[in-house]
């Protein structure tokens, strides 16, 4: 199973990484996920978001995450593009690709890693609000509860 | 001497994000977090002693009773919110 | 919420349809997926594909199951392109694109109507074996099955 | 008058993809299929006759008992292989 974890500023390009991940012959399925920054949160508008991560850490924690999803679903590669540092509302914050055979496994792989990085991965938003204040965003209930299914 | 770390919300509390600390006896995390926090006062207890503190030891999390050794890289951080 | 359901011999750019899927300020989810022709298949080398539809049918069927996918989660737009026509191995057979608020929905209802398209939807795939001959894919149990978890 | 279509491995089978048919009285799916058969004998009831032949009437799933008006169309297919 290829792995491939980023953690970067820049943008990435949904095509180019799913062309990477069907690169196998033995490749059916790819299933991938974007996670996208919505406009408002809690009831304000955001302006903008600051994405802070642990760096070394937030790399080994994505990679311990894939290497499980693929002890648990007969996967051939799986790529984590996360960014950091500024963004704007539209943008594209991460990205979680899975290649396998078969669609059920590229499904529930990639929903696995995404929950976990929800999780797991140490990253923090912090956003700025319309007005101009800013806040932390605080963690979901909801993204705990999200493990309870795997 | 260790190296600890401070992220989002807490190096922001602390006004803080790397110290050096020197490990003169064998600590356990919660020792460190007593030490800090009678070192540094209120606004230390804030960030150690919340009840969703997280803390990594050389990039693996860690609970209270995980041992530290000299040159370790300890890490204190909120719940993560990414994704 | 916004529907597309798209046949069509092109190729498609997956990441020109999650630019548009997430064009939406409340967007935060896009979940994708895309089947990718394998160069083996039932233990035979495979040189090419056809892919055959029937028109009108194919699109009205894609879109009721896009409807039922609405229904049953919060989603903000789908779109659906399924290629026809010859295919050789690697290339790119469909795509399946939901938008959400949150991660969730967009995941679930992709898995939902990729599922239907399988079980449903009328397309049929005539293989090329290496060896030069023909055979009609034969409808798979485990697409039948699939439809349980729904 | 109409219109009946055949698909994929049926298609290829009777040679024919689409064929128009006059209705002289109404007639359901198993009726028009048991006609087809009588009229084209042993190649046709392959197809038609099949435990998992599917059929569409207006682009719409049909079973045998569904009624066919002048100027439906009505398809004959495989089970679906796409995706």
């Amino acid at each position: 199973m290829h792995s491939r974890v980023i953690v970067q500023t820049d943008d990435f390009d949904v095509a180019e990484e799913c062309r990477a991940l069907a690169n196998s012959g033995r490749c059916g399925a790819v299933t991938q996920f974007v996670g996208v920054m919505r406009d408002r949160n809690e009831g304000d508008d955001i302006a903008a978001m600051e994405l802070e991560h642990y760096p070394g850490m937030t790399e080994r924690s994505i990679e311990a995450i894939i290497e499980r999803a693929g002890e648990r679903w007969p996967i051939l590669a799986a790529t984590v593009i996360h960014r950091v540092g500024s963004l704007l509302p539209g943008a594209q914050i991460v990205f979680v690709g899975v290649a396998a055979m078969h669609r059920q496994a590229a499904f529930s792989a990639c929903e696995f890693i995404m929950d976990y990085l929800k999780s797991e991965a140490p990253f923090w938003k912090k956003e700025c609000k319309a007005d101009g204040t800013e806040r932390w965003v605080d963690a979901r209930d909801s993204d705990a509860q999200a493990l309870n299914k795997w | 001497m260790i190296t600890i770390l401070f992220f989002a919300k807490y190096r922001e509390q602390l006004g803080l994000g790397k110290m050096n600390f020197t490990l003169d006896t064998a600590l356990s995390v919660g020792d460190l977090k007593k030490r800090l926090v009678s070192d540094g006062g209120e606004k230390w207890a804030e960030v150690l002693l919340a009840d969703n503190t997280l803390c990594a030891v050389n990039q693996t999390i860690a609970n209270d009773s995980v041992e530290i050794n000299d040159g370790d890289e300890v890490a204190f951080y909120p719940p993560v919110t990414g994704g």
